[in-house]
């Protein structure tokens, strides 16, 4: 099965990343004692397949349950049923921690460029990160030492500064210096104490052993404060200080010019500069924004890249220069999409097979052009007949489809389009169709059109709705 | 200066200074934005000014100050001695004693310039273990929900259920009058405000995109802690921080006033105030001019704190 | 006859006096929308396209924005423009010898046509016979129809009334704490004022009556009524007339309230039963219902009779009796509310004129929000980007009923909109906005067939189409309009598009192009203009 | 119905915030450095009257049966004897509660009304001279102590008027000293001399209180004008309020009716908060006016560790504090229809 106009070897493309009947339904809590009441079926049974190369657009209005599905495949969530493979393997119930390794090759680019990248950080820290997390596994006493001395420095600062007040013993006052110290040292160890139980507690108990070290000195240093004079507490601190400098920027420089050279060169690949570097996030454009979210995807260099409506937050110009980039990363790279997105224009253009998806579920699949030449399922063709076209002469007969988009917590029985289908015949209302197979890969759920081309008659059985 | 760290790499301090500014080149022209903003703001000016003007007093008050106490220790306590001059009582303000003397004569002018520094010691030895302990406590129950979560709210509710001034006068009366204990008293009753500062934060911050993203790529919950929502969540608690110094001086003389802090006669503003009250219409300076002296501390801190609200801002920094 | 101009905007310049600087969002805009006809404006982030509707309303948040010239006029008659159209030429020549040429407003022509002015007057003082002539030149002259010389009670009455403007959040474009009901009726009650007291009347006349009457109901549920009805007897046994009731009652559905006096719907909107005027609810005043719903008659009618009435002044001053009376008026404007939501295709608007804001879906809302804003039947509606928050199918409902009501009421709509294919869909003229100036005008046809300007060429291209035998053949790369948006503060000289355009000239970097119209009706606005030939099939 | 599951949750929110009030409480009470029977019986106490103050009151029993015992206690109201006059505690909260409440009430009235009023019209009114005095208010109103402000308005009435023969407002207790107190009916003196239709006491008492009041009520009223303008601002800044500008209304309108009513929630929220501190408040001013109201009484408590009379107080404020922001919430939610009809 050769896609559209690309050149491709015949043998079939290995699928890297597959649903099988996932579904992902949230518990709605409610009532006084928080009970859970009904569950938002966000996707509810859909399989999907992603070969190698391809581009596979999943397409939907919102509360079609779309972004729910990526997050599924990407293991965000937890699928409440049904299995996620991936490269073959079944990634549904491993331990965090392995499914924290398999997403070297299985990255994701947001929708919203301006709140998908941390405000506070360098273009260049945000698009070392995947690398740093992946690469520098072996450093747990970095993250240690960074809180260990900024809780030491910050019992030192009120006790210094305290002791600066107090430098002139006739200044020194009611407080006296004994009571203070005890307070001030008091303060630091029990901080010391929280603030290591807290990153013990967030790194997993297991790892105890890193931090042990960091706490006596921590401890030792706040017992030099107990019994430090008055002048010495300026040592000490400076002591601390340069400690703390010692670790941390000698650690970052060594580490620091083999991943910069990396982050330089990625972000060339998606057309931005070296003086970009270390900017902050808000001084760039929507457009450049989503060029270092691709950048940060590309880093660990993965096989499959989820694009959640990547462009549908840009202007019309600086979109064609986004998805020109994405083709272009794709013959280069050999990537592979799964375009998340609910602009039909943009599936036309880029995408080699298409699912629709309407109320969590998939309702038609297939290639691009077939779906698009004749759609069989209803809603397709009240999605497409709907989407606005750029030619004033296109003015064909619009297909308006009447009602709202079908409340998630209870959606209507059998085919959960027939509400509003105009199509809609007796067994729509009671039996949920399945995907009919029109050929050549092109499958559609709707009785209707099953019956039209004889592949349904009333008398096969289909499974029977299952009554929500 | 050449530090010689690892077997074979010499790193010059001065060329990783010289990378370092390269690096945080532009963090540094944030800074210099924000400093720009900062002087725009002509209150926020007058703040940083009351300040600075608090803390050169604290220091500088052995060389300002006409009289001067001397130390005694007394039960273990060490307490402040000012002299007694006869003949010089309830001096109305002139040149020579510029808020005039008190009931034993001292001069008033140099036990306020004396009680600066004390004011400023309190407000240091509660805001910065106060925030630093709420602000931890906040994290981890905003961070790691569940029961963690529940339990740290719960305390901080029920510390906040408290009226706080009422609760400081309880401690201070149970422990005893001596403003070391008002200063655990304060700590007690103001961490749970940054606590839930704090969870506030970091809740809308985990919601985020980029928090997101960032778990997407693999980043491991405590990397997410402390790299990306930690940053973020700073801002208000510095903000708080610097306005909660003025509270809290606030408070403290409050409970000096009521005679739960310094012992009598210290060159405390609140002990100062009180002792003010039995002669108030006879020395009314007695109690005005350390209250005027509490109010312009606490002023300063308060502009510096809304000047720093704008300037930490994103959305007001554009 | 073409239909007559409802907007004419000449020279519109809007600048944001911002802290870094000032920023020029309008550099002289120039447009004209005629009733019954959907112009759209269309343009990238920070063209300037809704600072343009917002200054026709002026609107512009002023701290940072001020609108520095130009002149919107509003339904101006024919003949009053034809003699504007002289007067202007005069006024700009006047206006040109004292160096005077940049963002001209009414003021300053009416100032150099100062002798014109005052030799008008004095002729309409004396004349008798030529006498409206005279008023339609003083009008002229004096530019009256021009929005922005309008005191700002004269603008109020105007927006909502004669210009409406629905937005892009429906989300958040209505206020969470009131009924749709109510907002609605809130717009009614400020411009339509009067038709709402010759309801209130017509509503005490029935209440009177049904009262002398003796006329006691109750609201029940159309099953109730239905079985109140037949109580125990079987259908056929119903006279005649009640039979009829019967069969009208079985056409509502279940859950619906019917008013048990006449037996038709009475919603849980009013107090009162809109067909038979029985009260329905528990009446804390019923002793006195009597004496104040004839007080209110008086008032009404009074307020009916003249404006400024000083008993009506005084009643709307107490704060109390304000909310007495407001409540009578708002109870008729929620009725016709009802009647508008019907005419947006709402299902059951009695039900939905009772829910808030959030309890509604997007499209929903939206929908409300034309119903509020077409309450007074604008002439012309201003629509920012009316469904780019909502889905692909919710978009199509919104804009063919955007179409019907235009033509039913033969309104102008203003559509801005970034998505080319909408304005493609809906509108008959269209605009393209290139960082705060009109680069390109015409009609649909020629702007999507035979654009000229090399920007409108460089977007058409850009987009990517889905038709059956698209031209375009699928994953080929799109074509990219060089370089970025310029940056307000400091636009560049000349041409604001000629750093990005591949047919930039030496004249594009000085002289600023000036809309003049290469064909009939389609203006471009640029010194070397995309030959037909090139455009797109 | 989404209301009073709303109510009902709050309530059993309560619950473990109340134990855990009594719970530190008795924390408080076991903190004691001294023997409380020698605090209470003085240090000449022979050793059987120390025992017997041991048993009556089971400080001998291990910690959690003294707490339970001391929940019994406090539940059943018998706080024990008062350190300060040796009346029951719960015979002193009576007399002396009315009278803080008077204060605290009238303060109230005089802070919520002029603090919102303020606070809308400054919020409308950007950078006009409304805007900066009701800004000054707000910075410099928060960093006044409310005991200082007392002080210098003594001061400044008696000073001052004195020379110019206004000496009218009183300075010190509720009532002139000449005066019967009326006979208590609610304890509030204004009310019962109103009950008692004796005017002459009825005006006395409420020049007694204006000052006072006052004190208390400037702290309340910066913070309350402080957030008030802030939740103005932010309403202002939203979408339908430009919606609301585009149906033609005034300016006056759009503020008062659209956005003022969806600024009730900051302001219900602060109005909380100002009650906890206006009991904090009334310390202070009951010290300067020697008003005999709680505030003192905790006081006096405090200062000869009168360690029954401390904890019973305690407990009092908290109840107070927490029900009136029970109150608080639940008006909040009946007032925004998105919490009452179980919006998102």
């Amino acid at each position: 099965m050769t896609n559209g106009g690309r050149a491709q070897a015949d043998e079939p493309e290995e699928v890297l990343l597959a649903a099988e009947d996932v579904a992902m339904h949230f518990p709605v809590r409610g009532g006084l004692l928080r009970t859970v009441q009904g569950h938002v079926m966000a996707v509810d049974g859909v399989s999907l397949q992603v070969r190698r190369g391809e581009t596979v657009a999943v397409v939907g209005e919102s509360g079609s349950g779309k972004t729910t599905l990526a997050r599924l495949l990407l293991r965000l969530l937890d699928p409440s049923g049904g299995k996620v493979f991936f490269m073959g393997r079944d990634i549904t119930t491993q331990r965090l921690r392995v499914v924290r390794e398999e997403r070297r090759h299985l990255q994701m680019v947001f929708q919203d460029p301006m709140s998908s990248l941390d405000p506070r950080m360098t273009i260049k820290n945000i698009v070392a990160e995947p690398l740093v997390v992946h690469e520098d596994r072996g450093r747990p006493g970095r993250t240690i030492a960074v809180l260990a001395i900024l809780f030491v420095l910050g019992g030192l600062a009120s006790v210094g500064l305290g002791g600066l007040l107090l430098l002139d013993s006739a200044v020194l006052g009611p407080m006296g210096l004994s009571p203070s110290v005890d307070a001030a040292g008091m303060a630091s160890v029990a901080l010391l104490v929280l603030g290591v139980l807290g990153v013990a507690g967030g790194r997993g108990l297991w790892r105890l052993q890193g931090w042990a070290w960091w706490f006596l000195a921590g401890v030792t240093v706040a017992q030099l404060v107990e019994w430090a004079l008055l002048g010495v507490w300026i040592g000490v601190g400076a002591t601390a200080f340069l400690l703390g400098y010692l670790v941390l920027v000698r650690k970052r420089l060594r580490s620091g010019e083999e991943i910069t050279r990396r982050v330089v060169a990625l972000l060339e690949l998606v057309g931005l500069k070296k003086e970009h570097l270390n900017r902050f996030p808000h001084e760039f454009s929507g457009g450049q924004r989503q060029r270092i979210n691709i950048a940060r995807a590309l880093a660990l260099n993965p096989d499959v890249i989820i694009l959640d409506e990547p462009t549908s937050a840009l202007d019309v110009s600086v979109q064609a220069q986004i998805l020109n980039l994405l083709t272009e990363l794709q013959d280069r790279l050999g990537l592979t999409y799964l375009f998340i997105t609910h602009d039909l224009s943009v599936v036309y253009h880029i995408a080699d097979r298409v699912s629709v998806m309407y109320a969590g579920k998939i309702v038609e699949l297939g290639d691009t052009e077939e779906i698009f030449r004749e759609p069989l399922h209803p809603y397709t063709k009240a999605l497409i007949s709907a989407a606005p076209v750029a030619d004033p002469r296109m003015k064909s007969e619009r297909i308006v489809l009447e009602g709202e988009v079908p409340s998630p917590t209870h959606p209507p029985s059998g085919c959960r389009f027939h509400p509003r289908c105009w199509l809609a015949f007796d067994p729509c209302s009671k039996l949920e169709p399945e995907l009919f197979d029109a050929g050549n890969g092109h499958r559609f759920a709707c009785f209707a059109t099953a019956r039209d081309r004889g592949l349904w008659t009333s008398g096969t059985r289909s499974t029977p709705s299952t009554e929500q | 200066m050449v530090v010689e760290v690892e077997e074979g790499t010499v790193v010059s301090l001065k060329s990783s200074w010289r990378r370092f500014l390269q690096d945080h080149a532009s963090r540094i022209s944030e800074l210099k934005y924000s400093l720009f903003l900062f002087r725009k703001n002509r209150l926020a000016v007058l703040g940083l000014g009351l300040i600075l003007g608090v803390i050169a007093i604290a220091l500088l008050a052995p060389y300002l100050a006409i009289d001067h106490p001397d130390l005694a220790v007394i039960n273990g306590e060490i307490q402040q001695r000012w002299g007694i001059y006869a003949g010089q009582e309830f001096l109305p303000p002139s040149l020579g004693h510029p808020f005039g003397t008190d009931n034993f004569g001292v001069d008033w002018y140099s036990k306020v310039l004396y009680g600066a520094g004390v004011s400023l010691q309190v407000g240091l030895l509660v805001v910065i273990p106060a925030s630093l302990l709420g602000s931890l406590l906040g994290l981890l129950a905003g961070f790691r929900g569940g029961i963690v979560e529940e339990i740290i709210m719960r305390i901080a509710d029920i510390f906040l259920s408290i009226p706080s001034l009422i609760l400081a006068i309880a401690i201070t009366a149970v422990l005893g009058r001596s403003l070391v204990h008002v200063t655990y008293a304060l700590i007690i009753t103001w961490w749970p405000w940054y606590t839930r500062l704090v969870r506030g934060q970091v809740l809308t911050i985990k919601e985020r995109q980029f928090v997101e993203s960032a778990k997407s790529v693999g980043a491991s919950p405590s990397r997410l802690m402390l790299r990306h929502i930690m940053p973020n969540s700073i801002s208000p608690v510095i903000v708080q921080a610097s306005m909660d110094f003025g509270y809290v001086i606030l408070t403290a003389a409050g409970l000096g006033f009521l005679g739960l802090g310094a012992p009598p006669g210290t060159a405390e503003w609140g002990v100062m105030i009180s002792e003010g009250i039995n002669y108030l219409f006879q020395a009314p300076w007695m109690s005005a001019f350390p209250g005027l002296a509490i109010v312009l501390a606490v002023l300063g801190f308060n502009l510096i704190g809304d000047g720093l609200r704008d300037i930490l801002d994103p959305r007001l920094r554009r | 006859m073409a239909a007559p101009v409802v907007l004419r905007i000449e020279g519109l310049k809007t600048y944001f006096h911002t802290y870094e600087g000032t920023v020029r969002a309008l550099e002289g805009i120039d447009l004209e929308i005629r009733a019954g006809e959907t112009v759209g404006l269309v343009g990238e982030t920070g063209c300037g396209k809704s600072v343009t509707a917002l200054s026709v309303l002026r609107l512009v948040p002023s701290p940072p924005g001020k609108i520095e010239g130009g002149r919107v006029f509003l339904e101006e008659p024919e003949a009053v423009a034809a003699f504007r159209n002289q007067y202007d030429a005069i006024a700009f020549e006047r206006l040109r010898q004292k160096g005077v040429t940049e963002s001209i407003t009414s003021a300053q022509v009416e100032e150099a046509l100062e002798p014109e002015v005052r030799e008008l007057r004095a002729k309409l003082a004396t004349a008798k016979s030529k006498g409206d002539e005279f008023r339609l030149r003083l009008e002229a002259a004096t530019s009256a129809y021009d929005l922005l010389r309008k005191p700002i009670e004269e603008m109020r009455a105007i927006r909502g009334n004669k210009i409406s403007m629905i937005f892009q959040e429906p989300m958040t474009a209505m206020n969470p704490v009131f009924t749709v009901g109510e907002q609605i009726a809130e717009t009614l009650i400020l411009h339509r004022k009067a038709d709402l007291c010759r309801d209130v009347l017509k509503a005490i006349e029935l209440q009177l009556n049904a009262k002398a009457k003796r006329v006691r109901g109750k609201r029940v549920t159309v099953r109730e009524a239905k079985s109140r009805m037949l109580s125990g007897r079987s259908r056929n046994v119903l006279t005649q007339s009640e039979g009829e009731t019967y069969d009208g009652l079985t056409g509502l559905n279940e859950e619906d309230h019917v008013c048990t006096a006449c037996y038709r719907p009475a919603p849980p909107l009013w107090d009162y039963c809109p067909s038979c005027g029985a009260r329905l609810t528990f009446d804390v005043w019923a002793p006195f219902r009597g004496s104040i719903t004839t007080v209110e008659r008086k008032l009404y009618s009074r307020m009916l009779a003249d404006k400024e009435d000083q008993l009506v002044d005084f009643v709307d001053s107490v704060w109390i009796l304000r909310r007495l009376v407001r409540r009578r008026l708002r109870d008729e404007g929620v009725r016709r509310a009802v009647e508008m939501l019907r005419e947006v295709k709402i299902p059951d608007p009695e039900r939905l004129a009772a829910r808030y804001p959030f309890e509604l879906s997007g499209g929903m809302r939206q929908r409300a929000m034309i119903a509020m804003m077409m309450a007074c039947n604008p002439r012309i509606l201003i629509a920012d980007e009316p469904t780019t928050a909502l889905d692909v199918t919710v978009e199509a409902q919104i804009l063919k009923i955007m179409r019907e009501l235009k033509e039913k009421t033969n309104m102008a709509i203003l559509l801005i909109t970034h998505d080319l294919g909408v304005v493609a869909e809906v509108c008959d003229k269209v605009g393209v906005m290139y960082a705060g100036a009109i680069a390109e005008f015409g009609t649909a046809d020629q702007v999507f067939r035979r654009m000229m300007h090399p920007y409108t060429h460089g977007l058409m291209q850009s987009i990517p189409r889905f038709m059956a035998g698209a031209s375009q053949d699928r994953k080929k790369d799109l074509y990219i309009i060089q370089g970025t948006v310029p940056n307000l503060l400091h636009p560049p000289a000349g041409c604001r598009f000629h750093p990005r355009c591949p047919r930039a000239l030496e004249k594009c970097k000085e002289v600023v192009p000036i809309l003049t119209a290469l064909e009939p009706g389609h203006l471009v606005a640029c010194h070397n203009p995309v030959p037909v030939s090139e455009a797109i099939p | 119905m989404k209301l009073w599951e709303y109510v009902v949750r709050r309530l059993i929110a309560l619950i473990p915030v109340i134990i855990g009030v009594t719970v530190i409480a008795f924390i408080l009470w076991k903190a004691i450095p001294i023997d409380p029977a020698i605090a209470y019986l003085g240090p000449k106490a022979r050793p059987d009257q120390i025992a017997a103050f041991h048993a009556q009151w089971h400080l001998d029993d291990p910690l959690p049966s003294q707490y339970f015992f001391y929940l019994g206690r406090l539940v059943t109201g018998d706080w024990g004897p008062s350190f300060v006059n040796h009346f029951p505690v719960i015979d002193n909260l009576a007399i002396f509660l009315p009278a803080t409440m008077e204060l605290t009430i009238f303060a109230m009235v005089f802070a919520l009304p002029v603090g919102i009023y303020l606070g809308i019209v400054s919020a409308m009114k950007h950078d006009r001279w409304v805007d900066h005095v009701s800004r000054f208010i707000a910075i410099v109103g928060v960093a006044i102590p409310i005991y200082w402000l007392g002080i210098m308005l003594k001061i400044f009435f008696h000073e001052n008027l004195a020379v110019i023969g206004l000496n009218v407002l009183p300075l010190d207790g509720r009532l002139e000293s000449t005066l019967t107190p009326p006979p208590t009916v609610t304890g509030f003196y204004t009310v019962d001399s109103l009950l008692a239709l004796n005017l002459t006491t009825f005006i006395d008492a409420i020049k007694h209180l204006l000052l006072p009041a006052f004190t208390l009520g400037f702290a309340q009223l910066a913070i309350i004008l402080r957030m008030t303008r802030s939740g103005m601002l932010e309403v202002l800044g939203q979408d339908f309020i430009r919606t609301a500008r585009a149906k033609g209304l005034s300016e006056k309108e759009v503020v008062f009716r659209h956005a003022f009513r969806n600024a009730t929630n900051a302001t219900l929220t602060v109005s909380g908060l100002t009650v906890g501190s206006a009991f904090a408040g009334d310390v202070y001013v009951e010290t300067i006016y020697s008003w005999n109201g709680i505030g003192r009484y905790f006081l006096q408590a405090a200062l000869h560790a009168g360690f029954t009379d401390l904890l019973a107080y305690l407990f009092i404020i908290t109840i107070f504090y927490v029900s009136a922001n029970l109150v608080i919430d639940i008006l909040y939610a009946a007032l925004d229809p998105q919490v009452r009809l179980g919006g998102s």
